[in-house]
């Protein structure tokens, strides 16, 4: 293993174990993205330059904006029960 | 079952759990030392056989081009249930929506980015058989060019520029002609999705034979169900802000 | 050392696995399902790595004698990728609903019984 | 047969999406004509199929990528063979009957909803026929994914659709371990063709952790699919939660497709290597299929939501199907498929009358239906023929399945395993018989202090759903459901068919180097004087107890009150939490993973 993978290896280990333990959903979809990106540079490393690109799309884009979309709704929805 | 026992109860199973793959996975070869041969013969058999030049995109949409369709109808499926469920009990009007003010800086930087992602999504497709890149990637790019617009310029241009009557529609083109591909390739007496076009010359364009055809029906289905996903979601976003104006 | 990269993709399910139990939030099981199926790119991505190797893209340079990745795990992978976002976005539209049914996201408070 | 086969699995998927580029802009009618055309023909295809597999499987290369003798397979095979193009089949003609049940039971028959089930329908096909792993793998998704969708699909009730959240975190995880183990396999063998596995693993020889892991991944990860205990919890939330007519497709075949893949990976993949290893396979299998078949016909005894309690039977007689195929044997497999067939039909029809039910009375609960289907003919008479059918009745319905795996099971001399089987199919078979004493009959006590409290669904009935269309399609398949078990030349024609399931050699043989299988000579079944008797203990078991459980409530309250006890914890275990679902999961693939690899050393 080159170092380059040792770093990304340990910063997507513990990306995962702070996407999990983050237990307020707007703190979680932040560390989300930044696991996304740790994956990115994971599998730049691993030689998977298609993967990396698609997750980068995903990870970076994708998938961060449809949690956020959600989030807002839910976050309406008790703004208005509260009211 | 009470918090702690569930817990308790999957700390001591994942041990066992994570004890049972760890004991399979010791049996595979040290990292780094792939031993093939399935990847070692498609790498060497793409560029003779297809003239090539991405052996990834080979496999997705020639070796393995059945999968692909699968896994194209997965997000079919998904965006046409997501917009199904999220559309059921909405109960205002598009028309309704304010959209935050912003400044025209913002909005000029968004709609210039917008064009560039438009721009790179479309060559991302286009290149899938020669730089890393195809069909879903640029598909996703496209669909994000699109949700730039409305992130920095405002929610009526994205609705208006990607209103849910071009994006489903797009998404079952784009499916539609991966799977029709395959029939036409039937129809002439090939195999399903069998490769019966031209390959052309290696590093064009145009090279691959039906890869090529197969990324941008991909990409189009990508892009659409990506739309259709990112315009529901984009809506329940602005939901909020629609009640929060009243 | 050259299990670590086995172990990482251990290490990710197994974590993803105790945020779905311990969760009392559906968007956050959400996200932890998402992270568990990471588990299954890093291990299959790992699998067919090999050392000194290029990616297998022939844009320039010569392929004959070059030690390279393995292609078909990383078209797997792309396919997996795929697959996470569609079963996300299904997932969390699920929530929405049932977050609009009981104004709640901890599944503790929806009664289902058997 | 090379336009057939690709056609099978696409042409629903292509229905499918015509419809919806087109269904907003058509009435409801055209869309649905085209969803029936989309089914039906796939059925004809599907029946030609199955007749042209009768001496051989037949492979089919997508983009022409036959290996030539020798060589490697770069492509993704479907090997079809006659169990698979059988399966396939009867999974088509489920969906054809769900659909027409549909026309008139789905008011507005949206569009987006028939195409999920063509989907839904195709998936299950391809899932069927497929030779690949990895391509087994992204049918299990496309079909998990258009399962979800369609429970989630909102016609019954205001649902909770924490039902459907269940199901998918559920079987996305399954889903999650058949990928770690193709992952080892992949990394073994380096290939994905299963028959180049099995035959790659067989020349290796190695049963070490990778071989064992990998086995016990792909299928603990079918399992979670086939509702086996302790992965099953998923099962009855989304069938409470999903529309009568897609509950026929996911107990008659979704839960099959789980125990077929299972079968199917043993035999292509893993008999050469761990060919050694039978016994503790068939035991640890067996006592899986055990487990399962006891709680669900417990749990079904239980049930007062009439949707819960028809899940909760599938999941008992999922356990005897579990164990037809744990006996290894090909008399099992022959049985069990016998037996699927018979159940999925007369499944199919309660489901459907519980349908009936919630459009026109507006309710599930068996309690609060009292004495009101009194009147529903049609759907009283499909209720009890097809319930009649799942009793095993001498030379009927469930018969020459259990016969066949209770022949199977003595002759490796499990001579207990027939009570389990009779046990599970007396308790769920009970269960059905109590409640349609109840609602069509009107008969027992209104109250039953052993039945769990449920919320109950009360959705409005239907502005005037066509009853008389609904009756016909669901009594077509309670009798269908019936009869099969009277169709004696399909015990012969099964046992031929499991023959050529089970011989691994013969199929990587063919699948490689196109070496014809031969046929292998199977002496042909008979009734035996076993059979008869477990068959008339069923029938009269289960109407015995039936007629003591709808009389529940004359207990004296002590012990009654015993009795909900004993019971409290196994119904305090399916919580509805899905973060226990996942903690069971984990304890299942841990135990049956642990147990095995003791086993093994």
């Amino acid at each position: 293993m080159i170092p380059l993978q040792v770093v990304a290896i340990a910063f997507t280990a513990l990306g995962a174990l702070a996407v999990v333990l983050a237990r307020d959903i707007v703190r979680q979809a932040i560390l989300f993205s930044i696991y996304g990106f740790s994956l990115v540079a994971l599998f730049l490393v691993f030689q998977a330059p298609d993967v990396a690109l698609s997750s980068l799309v995903v990870g970076g884009a994708a998938y961060p904006l449809v949690l956020v979309g959600a989030i807002a709704r839910v976050r309406a929805m008790q703004k208005r029960d509260a009211e | 079952m009470s918090r702690q026992l569930r817990t308790g109860l999957f700390l001591v199973s994942a041990l066992g759990l994570g004890a049972l793959l760890v004991w399979g996975l010791v049996g595979l070869h040290s990292f780094g030392n792939y031993p093939g041969p399935y990847g070692d013969l498609i790498s060497s058999l793409t560029k003779p056989q297809r003239h090539t030049a991405n052996a990834v995109t080979a496999v997705v949409f020639d070796y393995r081009g059945f999968d692909t369709l699968g896994e194209e109808l997965i997000l079919f499926v998904s965006a046409g249930a997501t917009a199904m469920l999220l559309r059921e009990t909405r109960e205002y009007d598009v028309s309704d929506i304010v959209d935050p003010v912003r400044s025209d800086a913002t909005r000029a930087f968004g709609a210039l980015a917008a064009i560039v992602l438009f721009v790179l999504g479309l060559n991302v497709v286009a290149h899938g058989a020669l730089t890393p890149g195809g069909g879903f990637q640029g598909g996703v790019v496209l669909a994000a060019a699109f949700l730039t617009v409305f992130l920095a310029v405002e929610y009526h241009a994205f609705h208006r520029l990607a209103p849910a009557w071009f994006s489903e529609p797009l998404e079952s083109v784009g499916v539609g002609s991966y799977l029709v591909y395959g029939l036409v390739a039937l129809a002439i007496g090939g195999s399903y999705l069998e490769n019966v076009l031209p390959y052309g010359t290696w590093g064009r364009l145009t090279s691959s034979g039906s890869i090529v055809l197969l990324s941008w029906a991909s990409g189009l289905a990508v892009c659409g169900g990506f739309l259709v996903i990112f315009g529901e979601f984009a809506q329940e976003n602005m939901a909020a802000r629609h009640r929060r104006s009243k | 050392m050259s299990f670590v990269p086995y172990a990482l993709a251990v290490w990710i399910f197994l974590v993803g696995l105790y945020g779905i139990v311990t969760s009392r939030n559906l968007i956050h099981i959400t996200v932890c399902v998402t992270v568990c199926q990471s588990a299954t790119y890093v291990l299959l991505l790992a699998i067919g790595y090999r050392t000194k190797g290029t990616a297998p893209v022939f844009a320039d340079i010569p392929t004959e004698g070059r030690r390279v990745v393995d292609p078909i795990v990383q078209s797997l992978t792309l396919t997996d990728i795929v697959v996470s976002v569609a079963v996300a976005a299904l997932l969390l539209s699920f929530a929405l609903k049932a977050f609009e049914h009981h104004r709640s996201l901890d599944p503790a408070e929806m009664e289902l019984k058997g | 047969m090379n336009v057939v086969v690709p056609l099978v699995v696409t042409l629903p998927l292509l229905a499918a999406i015509v419809i919806v580029l087109v269904g907003k802009f058509l009435p409801n009618r055209p869309s649905t004509v085209m969803a029936l055309l989309g089914a039906a023909t796939p059925v004809v295809l599907a029946a030609v199929l199955l007749s042209r597999v009768t001496s051989s499987l037949y492979t089919y290369w997508f983009g022409d990528w036959r290996p030539r003798s020798g060589s490697y397979p770069l492509g993704i095979a479907f090997a079809v063979d006659r169990i698979g193009a059988g399966l396939a089949l009867f999974a088509l003609a489920l969906l054809l009957a769900a659909l027409l049940y549909s026309w008139k039971y789905i008011e507005e028959s949206h569009y987006l909803y028939l195409a999920l089930m063509l989907c839904f329908g195709g998936a299950l096909a391809g899932f069927a026929l497929t030779g690949d792993l990895f391509n087994l793998f992204v049918f299990f998704e496309l079909m998990s994914v258009a399962a979800f969708a369609l429970t989630a699909y909102k016609i019954e009730e205001p649902s909770p659709l924490q039902g459907a959240f269940n199901f998918a975190v559920s079987n996305t995880i399954g889903a999650f371990l058949v990928v770690f183990g193709l992952a080892l396999l992949y990394g073994r063998t380096g290939s994905l063709n299963l028959a180049e596995i099995g035959k790659r693993l067989t020349e290796d020889g190695r049963h070490d952790g990778l071989v064992v892991t990998a086995f016990v991944l792909i299928t603990c990860g079918f399992l979670v699919k086939a509702a086996m205990v302790p992965f099953h919890f998923w099962l009855a939330d989304a069938h409470a939660t999903a529309p009568a007519p897609v509950c026929v497709l996911f107990s008659g075949v979704m839960v099959e497709m789980g125990i077929y893949a299972v079968a199917r990976v043993y035999w292509v993949v893993f008999d050469g290597v761990l060919g050694e290893f039978q016994h503790p396979i068939r035991d640890l299998l067996i006592g899986v299929g055990c487990v399962t078949a006891i709680i669900g016909a417990v749990m079904c005894g239980m049930q007062r939501h009439i949707k819960r309690l028809l899940a909760y039977s599938t999941i008992a007689h999922a356990g005897c199907f579990l164990i037809g195929i744990a006996l290894l044997t090909p008399d099992g497999l022959a049985g069990t498929s016998l037996y699927v067939l018979s159940h999925g039909l007369a499944k199919g029809a309660l489901f459907l009358a519980g349908g009936i039910l919630l459009a026109t009375k507006g309710g599930i609960d068996e309690l609060l239906l009292f004495g009101r289907g009194r009147d529903l003919h049609g759907a009283k008479v499909a209720w009890f023929v097809a319930a009649l059918a799942l009793a095993s009745p001498p030379f009927l319905g469930t018969f020459t399945g259990h016969a066949l795996i209770d022949d199977g099971a003595s002759a490796l001399g499990l001579w207990w395993l027939p009570a389990v089987v009779a046990a599970a199919t007396v308790g769920s078979t009970a269960a059905i018989l109590r409640a349609g004493a109840r609602v069509f009959l009107g008969i027992g006590d209104r109250e039953d202090p052993l039945l769990s409290e449920n919320p109950s669904e009360s959705p409005p009935p239907h502005e005037e759903p066509n009853i008389r269309w609904l009756q016909a399609v669901t009594l077509l398949l309670a009798f269908a459901g019936l009869a099969v078990g009277a169709w004696t030349g399909l015990a012969a024609n099964a046992q031929e068919a499991a023959h050529q399931f089970t011989d691994g050699l013969a199929y990587t043989n063919t699948v490689l180097d196109h070496a014809p299988t031969l046929a292998v000579p199977a002496e042909h079944w008979r009734t035996t004087a076993e059979s008869i008797v477990w068959s008339l203990v069923t029938l009269f078991g289960s109407a015995a107890l039936a007629v003591g459980s709808l009389y529940r409530d004359r207990l004296p309250r002590s012990v009654t009150d015993r009795i909900g006890g004993v019971l409290h914890p196994l119904r305090a275990a399916h919580s509805g939490q899905i973060g226990d679902y996942i903690a069971w999961l984990t304890f299942g693939v841990a135990v049956i993973g642990g147990l095995f690899a003791f086993t093994v050393r």
